[in-house]
C-alpha cells in the first residue's frame, strides 16, 4: 500500500536506459508480489535540475510515499527535496546524490574509483609515463569527484604525468572527437584514465591517428568489453573496467521500501563499484545485452546486507 | 538663388551638396525658406528631392555647403516619402515617439487629445481611431496620421513642415483636404516645402516652385510665373506625344471573371474609388487565386487560368529583393521559362534584362549594380520590366506609379497600351484619376464592393467621385484594408 | 487581433489548470498551487527578460547561461560578500546593456552574438562554481518561502511580475518607445531618438530580469550549479510566443509572457500526473507544446476575419 | 583576386580563423602532428559541415527560419538504421535508405507543423524534436549496436589521403553550391529569403521552396547521423546533442546572413574546421573547461565582428 516513484533526470544513454529497465523489472515484481502498491518511473525531458525540482514537487502532490532519486545536481535540488521531506516523503538518492541532510544517499565513492584507476595503471606500468585523462561533463559533481581521485592517484604515483585532459561528456563520439583533436599535440601516451562511456571512442581515436593503443581503463559498456575481448584475442591486451552498476536503482528501491517498512537505516550507504577484470571478462560479456552496460541487479536481501554493513 | 525675399528665414541652404560616393545626389543647391512660404519642389525621379529633405531634416549631413537655421531647429518637421510610423504602436503612441515631452502618468490622455485634434484640423471627418494600432490602418490612413503628427503642436508650434510626396497614397478628396490645410498653415505664417510629382497639387499650394534636375536647382520662380508645360520642360522631360496613337485591338474573350469584375483579352481595366476601399485586397486575391505557392505557372490551359503577373506599388513590401542586383530583380519571374533541367540560363537572362533596360529606360550603367542603388522611380521600372518580360497574359498592377515622375509615366502608359494591343490584359488599380483615364473600362469600389462600372467617355473624374461616395452628403469613410 | 493576443494564453492556462485539478484534486489547495507554480517564478522572470530582447526584434540564445551565471553569483559572492555580489550583478546588467549597444552599433546579428555570449556566460559560471554548490542568502530563501495569507507566494509573485512589467513596457512612455524600436527603428531615428541607447536600455532590462531570475531560482533551490538554467533559453522563447508575442515587429505582451511561462511549467506537471510510460514522457511535452500553439491558429483565423 | 576583393568575402574570416587555430596548435608541438591534426579536423569537421549546410539552407529562408530538430533527427535516423542493419554485412545501403527515409519523414512532419499549423519554425522544430527523441528511445532503448564492418571501415577510411566522410561533406557542399548559384531552385530560395511576400507575388512557388528546404535540412541531418554512428561505432541517444548550437554557429561564422537571402557554402566548411580546431587548440594548451568556453565564445564574436565590419566598409 506504499507508493514509490523514481525521479530520473536523463534517459539519453545506455547506462540510464539499463537503469530504467532494471528499476522497472524490480518494481513490477515488487508490485506483483504485493510488497508495494505502486512504483512508477519519471524522466525529465532535459537534463536540468530545474525540471527535476518541479518533478519532485509533482510527486509530493501525487501523494507518493517515497522518492527514489537520481539527481541532476547534488545541491540544486535541495529546495525541492526539503519540501518533500517536510511533506513526509522518504527521499533516497543514488548515483547522482543530493546533499540535503533529510535525504538518504546511496553513494559510490567516485574519488576512490578515480584513484583505483591510477593504482591499477601503476601496477601495470611500473615505469610510469604519460597519461591522458578523459573527463565527463563539465560542472557536474561526478566528473569533479572522479577527476579528483585520478589526480590524487597521480600525486601518489609520481612516475605518472597527466599530459592532457579533455571532456568527453561520457559519450563515445564526443570523447573520440576530443581525443582526436588533442592527440597530435601529445607525446607518447601510455595510459588513459576514463570515467565510463568513453573508452571505446578513445580507442577509436588512437587507432585513427595511427598511434599504439595505450592501456585504457574502461567503463563497463558492452562495446568497450567487446573491443577488449577482441584485442585480448588478437594481441593479449589486458586492462581493467570499472563503473557503477545501473542496477543500483534496484538497490535504492529496496532501501526506500525498507525505510517505509520502518527499518532504521543510516543516512549514508555505500555500494561498491562494479569491477571487471581480465578473468571476469568473458562471463560478463556473455551476460550483458548487446549495446548495453554490465549490470548487477540487487535484491531485497542485498539491500538488507548493505544496510547492515553500514550500521 | 532667390535674393528677392527679405525678412526672417526659417532655413537657408547655401550651395548645399550631398554626394554618395560618385553619385551626386545633390550638387550645390541654394534655397531660402521664409515664414509663410510654400515652396513646391519638383524634379524627375532621382533628381535629389528626398536628399534635400534629409539635409534640412538633419538626417544627413551635407558633404558641401551649409544648411543653417537662423531661428533654431525647433518646429522643423518632416513627413518622409516612405512611411515612418511604428506599425505596432497605436496612433496616439506614435505621437509619443515624436514628442518626447509627453511624460508623466497621464501622457496617454494628452497624446490622444493632441493627435485627435491635429487629425481633425487637417483631415476633418477622418474617422481614424487614435487607439487603433497603426498596422490595422490602411496606407492612406497611415499617411494621414503621419501628416497629422507633422502638423501637431508637440509642445511648440510647427514652423516648417516638409512634405515629401505626401499625397502619393491619398485619394483626390483627402489630398484636397491636405492642400487646403497647407494653404491655411502658410497663410498663418508657417512654412512648407511640398514635394509632389502631381503638377496640379504644386500649382494649387505653392507660392514658389523650385525645379531640381540631376541634383541641381535649374529653376526657381514664383508659381505664377510657371505654366504647366513650362514646368515639365524645366524638369527636362519630353512628353511622348504618341499618347493614344497605338491602334486598339478589339477586346477578345473574357479572361478574368472574379471579385465581381471581368476583363477581356487585350483590355485595360481600371480599379478606382477612394483609397483603401478594398481594391488592393481584391487584386491580391485575384492574383493569388490564379497562381500557386506550390508550382510555377505553366502554359495556360484555359482562359480562366490565364497566367498572371503582379506589379507592386508598395515596392519595399511587395516588390524588391533588396540584396540582389538589378539583373536578378528583373529576371526572377521568367527564369523558369528559360531554364533547362532546372539550371538558370544566364545568357538568356542577361540578354533579356539588357533588352528591357533599353526598352523601359532604367537609368543605370551596369545591370549588376545593386537594385537599391536605383532611385525609387527606377526601381519601379524594374518591377514593370519584370512583369512585362514574362509571357503572362494578365498583368495585375497595384497602384504601380507611386512616386514615378511625369516623363516616365508617359513612357509607361505607352508601353501598357502597346502590350494591350498585343493581347495582354491589364488590371490596374490607381489612386490617380489621370491614370484611370488611360483605361478602357473602370470599376469603382466602395466599401469593398463594386459600386459602378464605367466605360469609354463615362470615365471622368466626376463620375468616379460620384460612384465613390454613397450619397451626396456622405463623408469619405475610410475603412481599414 | 490585439484583444485575442492575450485571450489565447489565458484560455490555455485556464484549460490546463482545470484538467490538472481534475486529475490531481490535491493540487487544488494553497500548498498544491504553490508547489505547482513556485518554480515558474524564475522561468517567468527569464521569459520577461527574453521578451525585452524580442521586443527590439532580436533573440537571445544566451539567457539560460546568463541566468545560470547569475545564480552562481547569487550562491557565492552575494551570499559571502553582499556588496561585491551586488556590484557583480550590476556589472552583469551593464554587460548586457553593452552587448545591446555593440549589436546595434556594429549591426551584428543578435542571434550570433548571444550564441557566442552563451559560451562566455557558461565559462564564467564554471570559473565561479566548478562543482555544484554555494548557498542561497538567508534573506533570499525567506522571500521565496514566504507564505502570504490566502494566495500562495507563487501566484503573488506572478501577478507582481506581470503587473510591474506591464506598467514598464506597455503603459510607460519609455516602454512605448522601446516597443517602437521593434516596430520601426528608422522612425525613431527620424524622430531624433538614439536607437543605440534605446537598444542598450532594452538589453539592460533583459539583464535585470535575468539577474532576478537567477536570484529567485537560487532562493528556491538553495544552491547553484553552472548548468542550472540552460534550459531557460528555449523555455523563455517558447513562453514569449505562447504568451502571444511575435518574433518581429515589437509585438509583445508582458502579461502574456508570464502566463506563457506558467503554462509551460504547468504542462510538464500535467504530463507527469498522466503517468505516461517513460519512453513517451519526453515526446508528450513536445506534443502538448504543439497542441497549445495550434490554438493560436484558431485565434489567428478569428483575428483575420474581424 | 585583389586583397580588397578577398576580404570582402565573408567566408575568408572563418578560414583565416581556422588557419590561425591550426597554426597556434602547431606552435605548441613545434610542427609535429600537422598532418594528423588536419586529418582529424577534416573527419570531424565533415559532420558539422553536413548539418551546417542543411541549416544554412533553412536560415537562408529568412528570419525566424531555423531547424532545432537536427540533433533528434540525427539520433532517430541513426538509431533506426543501425537497428535495422544489426551489424549484418551487406546491409549498409538499405540502412542508408532507412536513414534518408527518416530524414524525409522528419522534414515532412516539420514542414507540416509550420505550414498547416502555422507554428513559428523555432517552436515547431523544437517541439517536434522532443517527439523524435521519444521515438528513438522507444525504438531501441538506447542500446548501442555496432555498424556492419564494411560500413564502419568506409566511415573511418580514407581515399587519396582525405577521410571518406570529408569527401562526402565536400561533395554535398559542391552540390549545394551549384544548387544555390546556378539552379532555378537556388534563385527561388534566395528570393524567398529576402522577401517571402515579394517572391510569392513574383511567381516564385514559395511553399514548394520552403517545403524542399525543410526536407533538405532533415535529410542532411539524417545522413550526418548515419555517418556519425558508423564512424563512432554505434548510435547513441545523445549523439546529436552538440550539433544543435554547432549547426547554427558554423552557418553564421561562415558568413551567411542570419537575415536570410544570402548564403555562403565555403564559409560553412571553414567554420566547421574552425570549431574543431579551436577546441583542439584550447585542449592542447590545457585550458580548463571554463576558460575554454569563455575563449570559444569570444572568438566566435570576434569573427562575426571582423566579417561584418569588413562587409560594411566595401
Ligand atoms: N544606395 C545607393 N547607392 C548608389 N547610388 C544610389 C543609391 N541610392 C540612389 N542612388 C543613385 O542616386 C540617384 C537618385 O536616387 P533617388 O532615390 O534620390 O531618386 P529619386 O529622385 O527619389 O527618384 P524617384 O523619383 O525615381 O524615386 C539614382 O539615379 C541612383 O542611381
Ligand atoms: N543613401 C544613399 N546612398 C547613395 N545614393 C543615394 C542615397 N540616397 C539617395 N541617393 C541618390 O541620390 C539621388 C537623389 O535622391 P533623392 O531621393 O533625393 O531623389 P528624389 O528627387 O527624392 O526622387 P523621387 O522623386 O524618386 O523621390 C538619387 O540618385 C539617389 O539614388
Ligand atoms: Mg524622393
Ligand atoms: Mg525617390
Amino acid at each position: 500500500d506504499k507508493r514509490i516513484a523514481l525521479s530520473n533526470n536523463y534517459a539519453g544513454n545506455s547506462w540510464r536506459q539499463a537503469m530504467l529497465s532494471t528499476f522497472q523489472e524490480t518494481a513490477d515484481q515488487a508490485v506483483a508480489d504485493g510488497i508495494v502498491a505502486a512504483a512508477d518511473a519519471y524522466t525529465t525531458s532535459e537534463n536540468q535540475p530545474t525540471e527535476q525540482a518541479a518533478q519532485i514537487q509533482n510527486m509530493i502532490l501525487q501523494g507518493y510515499d517515497a522518492i527514489v532519486l537520481n539527481a541532476a545536481s547534488p545541491t540544486a535540488l535541495n529546495g525541492a527535496v526539503k519540501e518533500a521531506c517536510d511533506a513526509g516523503l522518504v527521499v533516497v538518492s543514488f548515483d547522482g546524490i543530493v546533499t540535503e541532510p533529510c535525504a538518504w544517499r546511496i553513494a559510490v565513492d567516485f574519488a576512490a574509483m578515480g584513484k583505483e584507476e591510477i593504482d591499477y595503471l601503476a601496477t601495470r606500468l611500473p615505469d610510469g609515463g604519460n597519461l591522458l585523462e578523459i573527463r565527463g561533463l563539465a560542472g557536474v559533481f561526478v566528473d569533479d569527484e572522479i577527476s579528483k581521485g585520478i589526480h590524487a592517484g597521480v600525486a601518489e604515483h609520481d612516475k605518472f604525468d597527466i599530459v592532457g585532459s579533455v571532456h568527453g561528456d561520457w559519450a563515445q563520439d564526443v570523447a573520440q572527437k576530443a581525443v582526436a583533436g588533442i592527440l597530435p599535440s601529445l607525446p607518447e601516451v601510455v595510459g588513459v584514465a576514463t570515467q565510463g562511456g568513453d573508452g571505446y571512442g578513445v580507442a577509436q581515436a588512437f587507432a585513427a591517428a595511427g598511434r599504439d593503443t595505450p592501456l585504457i581503463v574502461l567503463g563497463n559498456r558492452q562495446d568497450e568489453l567487446k573491443w577488449w575481448a577482441e584485442q585480448r584475442d588478437a594481441n593479449g591486451y589486458e586492462t581493467l573496467s570499472l563503473s557503477i552498476a545501473p542496477g543500483v536503482a534496484s538497490l535504492a528501491f529496496w532501501v526506500s521500501q525498507q525505510i517505509l517498512d520502518g527499518k532504521e537505516v543510516p543516512k549514508d550507504l555505500t555500494v561498491p563499484f562494479l569491477k571487471i577484470t581480465q578473468a571476469d571478462l568473458d562471463a560478463t560479456l556473455a551476460s550483458t545485452p548487446e549495446g548495453s552496460v554490465a549490470n548487477t541487479v540487487y535484491t531485497l536481501e542485498d539491500a538488507q546486507a548493505v544496510i547492515e554493513a553500514a550500521e | 538663388m532667390s535674393g528677392t525675399e527679405t525678412g526672417p528665414v526659417v532655413v537657408e541652404l547655401t550651395n548645399a551638396a550631398k554626394h554618395f560616393g560618385p553619385v551626386r545626389a545633390l550638387d550645390g543647391v541654394s534655397l531660402r525658406v521664409h515664414p509663410g512660404d510654400c515652396v513646391g519642389l519638383v524634379g524627375h525621379n532621382g533628381a535629389g528631392k528626398s536628399t534635400l529633405v534629409n539635409l534640412v531634416n538633419g538626417a544627413l549631413a551635407p558633404t558641401g555647403g551649409s544648411v543653417t537655421f537662423p531661428g533654431g531647429t525647433d518646429g522643423v518637421r518632416a513627413v518622409f516619402q516612405e512611411l515612418s510610423l511604428c506599425p505596432n504602436l497605436t496612433v496616439a503612441e506614435n505621437l509619443r515617439v515624436s514628442h518626447p515631452g509627453l511624460t508623466g502618468l497621464r501622457w496617454r490622455r494628452a497624446a490622444r487629445a493632441e493627435i485627435g485634434a491635429s487629425l481633425d484640423r487637417v483631415f476633418p471627418d477622418h474617422g481614424i481611431d487614435v487607439d487603433a494600432p497603426v498596422d490595422t490602418l490602411s496606407i492612406a490612413q497611415r499617411q494621414m496620421v503621419e501628416i497629422a503628427i507633422g502638423f501637431a503642436p508637440r509642445a511648440g508650434q510647427a514652423r516648417l513642415v516638409i512634405l515629401d510626396e505626401p499625397t502619393s497614397a491619398l485619394d483626390a478628396g483627402i489630398a484636397e483636404q491636405l492642400l487646403a490645410h497647407v494653404r491655411r498653415f502658410c497663410a498663418a505664417g508657417g512654412a512648407v516645402i511640398f514635394i509632389s510629382h502631381m503638377m496640379g497639387e504644386i500649382f494649387s499650394v505653392a507660392n514658389r516652385i523650385v525645379v531640381l534636375k540631376d541634383g541641381r536647382s535649374v529653376a526657381e520662380r514664383p508659381a505664377a510665373e510657371f505654366t504647366r508645360q513650362g514646368l515639365v520642360d524645366a524638369m527636362g522631360h519630353v512628353v511622348t506625344a504618341a499618347a493614344a496613337a497605338a491602334a486598339r485591338a478589339a477586346p477578345g474573350e473574357i479572361v478574368i471573371e472574379a471579385e465581381g469584375l471581368n476583363a477581356r483579352r487585350g483590355e485595360i481595366v481600371g480599379l478606382s474609388g477612394l483609397a483603401g476601399h478594398g481594391q488592393a485586397a481584391a487584386l491580391a486575391r485575384i492574383y493569388l487565386a490564379r497562381t500557386s505557392g506550390w508550382r510555377t505557372a505553366g502554359p495556360s490551359r484555359s482562359k480562366q487560368t490565364a497566367n498572371a503577373v503582379f506589379v507592386a506599388g508598395d515596392r519595399g513590401r511587395d516588390g524588391v529583393f533588396p540584396l540582389w542586383s538589378i539583373l536578378r530583380n528583373v529576371s526572377i519571374s521568367v527564369l523558369g521559362r528559360d531554364a533547362r533541367a532546372g539550371v538558370v540560363n544566364r545568357r538568356a537572362e542577361r540578354t533579356l534584362a539588357e533588352d528591357w533596360r533599353r526598352r523601359i529606360g532604367i537609368r543605370t550603367d551596369n545591370l549588376d549594380n545593386p537594385l537599391l542603388s536605383l532611385s525609387g522611380g527606377n526601381q519601379q521600372k524594374v518591377l514593370f520590366a519584370r512583369a512585362l518580360a514574362s509571357d503572362a497574359e494578365v498583368v495585375i498592377m497595384d497602384d504601380p506609379m507611386r512616386g514615378v515622375d511625369v516623363g516616365t509615366k508617359q513612357d509607361v502608359y505607352a508601353m501598357i497600351r502597346a502590350e494591350a494591343a498585343k493581347g495582354r490584359t491589364f488590371l490596374w488599380y490607381s489612386t490617380e484619376t489621370e491614370e484611370v483615364c488611360q483605361c478602357d473600362r473602370v470599376f469603382v469600389f466602395r466599401n469593398g464592393t463594386i459600386s459602378a462600372e464605367l466605360t469609354g467617355a463615362d470615365i471622368t473624374e466626376e463620375k468616379i467621385l460620384e460612384a465613390s461616395f454613397e450619397m451626396q452628403d456622405a463623408l469619405p469613410q475610410v475603412v481599414p484594408a | 487581433m490585439n484583444r485575442y493576443r492575450i485571450l489565447l494564453p489565458v484560455v490555455s492556462l485556464a484549460v490546463l489548470l482545470g484538467l490538472t485539478f481534475w486529475m490531481q484534486p490535491r493540487a487544488m489547495s494553497y500548498f498544491g498551487v504553490n508547489l505547482l507554480f513556485n518554480l515558474a517564478v524564475p522561468i517567468a522572470l527569464a521569459t520577461v527578460a527574453q521578451m525585452f530582447i524580442i521586443m527590439v526584434n532580436d533573440i537571445d540564445l544566451s539567457i539560460g547561461a546568463f541566468v545560470s551565471l547569475a545564480a552562481c553569483v547569487t550562491a557565492t559572492w552575494l551570499n559571502d560578500a553582499p556588496l561585491i555580489g551586488l556590484l557583480a550583478m550590476a556589472a552583469l546588467i551593464l554587460a548586457y546593456a553593452g552587448m545591446g549597444a555593440v549589436i546595434h552599433a556594429l549591426e551584428l546579428p543578435a542571434i550570433v552574438v548571444t550564441l557566442g555570449m552563451s559560451f562566455v556566460w557558461g565559462g564564467l559560471a564554471l570559473f565561479l562554481l566548478p562543482t555544484p554548490g554555494g548557498a542561497a542568502p538567508e534573506w533570499l530563501r525567506a522571500i521565496m518561502k514566504v507564505k502570504p495569507p490566502l494566495v500562495p507566494m507563487a501566484v503573488v509573485a506572478a501577478l507582481l511580475i506581470a503587473g510591474v512589467t506591464h506598467l514598464l513596457v506597455i503603459r510607460a512612455g519609455l516602454g512605448t518607445v522601446l516597443r517602437g524600436v521593434g516596430g520601426n527603428p528608422r522612425a525613431l531615428t527620424r524622430a531624433g531618438w538614439n536607437v543605440m541607447q534605446l537598444k542598450a536600455l532594452a538589453y539592460a532590462g533583459a539583464g535585470l530580469f535575468g539577474v532576478l531570475a537567477g536570484m529567485a531560482l537560487v532562493g528556491l533551490t538553495t544552491a547553484a550549479d553552472a548548468n542550472i538554467a540552460l534550459r531557460y533559453t528555449l523555455l523563455s522563447i517558447a513562453g514569449v510566443i505562447l504568451g502571444g508575442g511575435e518574433f518581429t515587429g515589437g509585438k509583445v505582451s508582458p502579461v502574456g509572457a508570464v502566463i506563457g511561462a506558467l503554462t509551460l511549467t504547468l504542462a510538464a506537471s500535467f504530463l507527469s500526473f498522466m503517468r505516461l510510460s517513460p519512453d513517451w514522457q519526453i515526446g508528450a511535452q513536445g506534443a502538448i507544446l504543439i497542441l497549445v500553439l495550434t490554438a493560436r491558429l484558431i485565434f489567428a483565423r478569428r483575428g483575420e476575419t474581424t | 583576386m585583389s586583397l580588397a576583393g578577398m576580404t570582402s568575402k565573408p567566408w575568408i574570416w572563418a578560414w583565416a580563423a581556422a588557419a590561425l587555430a591550426f597554426a597556434a596548435t602547431l606552435v605548441l608541438t613545434q610542427g609535429r602532428g600537422a598532418g594528423e591534426l588536419a586529418y582529424a579536423a577534416l573527419s570531424f569537421g565533415a559532420f558539422a559541415a553536413i548539418v551546417g549546410l542543411g541549416q544554412m539552407l533553412v536560415i537562408t529562408l529568412g528570419p525566424g527560419n531555423v531547424d532545432l530538430s537536427i540533433p533528434a533527427t540525427m539520433t532517430l535516423a541513426a538509431t533506426l538504421a543501425l537497428k535495422f542493419m544489426g551489424s549484418d554485412p551487406g546491409t549498409a545501403l538499405p540502412g542508408l535508405a532507412i536513414a534518408l527515409a527518416v530524414g524525409l519523414g522528419v522534414g515532412a512532419a516539420n514542414f507540416a507543423l509550420i505550414f498547416l499549423l502555422r507554428l513559428p519554425p523555432i517552436i515547431a522544430t523544437l517541439a517536434a524534436s522532443l517527439i523524435y527523441q521519444s521515438l528513438a528511445i522507444w525504438s531501441n532503448r538506447g542500446l548501442r549496436i555496432k555498424p556492419p564492418t564494411g560500413l564502419a571501415e568506409f566511415a573511418t577510411g580514407r581515399f587519396l589521403g582525405l577521410p571518406n566522410v570529408a569527401w562526402v561533406g565536400l561533395a554535398l557542399a559542391l552540390m549545394v553550391w551549384v544548387l544555390l548559384e546556378r539552379s532555378l531552385w537556388g534563385r527561388w530560395l534566395l528570393a524567398s529569403g529576402q522577401n517571402l511576400r515579394a517572391a510569392r507575388l513574383a511567381g516564385v512557388p514559395v511553399e514548394a521552396v520552403r517545403a524542399a528546404t525543410y526536407l533538405a535540412v532533415a535529410v542532411f541531418a539524417a545522413l550526418a547521423g548515419y555517418l556519425l554512428a558508423s564512424f563512432s561505432g554505434g548510435a547513441a541517444l545523445n549523439m546529436g546533442a552538440e550539433y544543435l548550437l554547432m549547426s547554427i554557429a558554423v552557418v553564421v561564422i561562415g558568413g551567411s546572413s542570419i537575415a536570410g537571402g544570402n548564403s555562403n557554402v565555403p564559409g560553412v566548411w571553414g567554420a566547421a574546421l574552425f570549431m574543431f580546431l579551436v577546441v583542439s587548440m584550447l585542449n592542447s594548451y590545457g585550458a580548463a573547461a571554463g576558460v575554454r568556453n569563455v575563449l570559444t565564445g569570444t572568438i566566435i564574436i570576434a569573427i562575426v565582428i571582423a566579417a561584418s565590419s569588413r562587409r560594411a566598409r566595401i
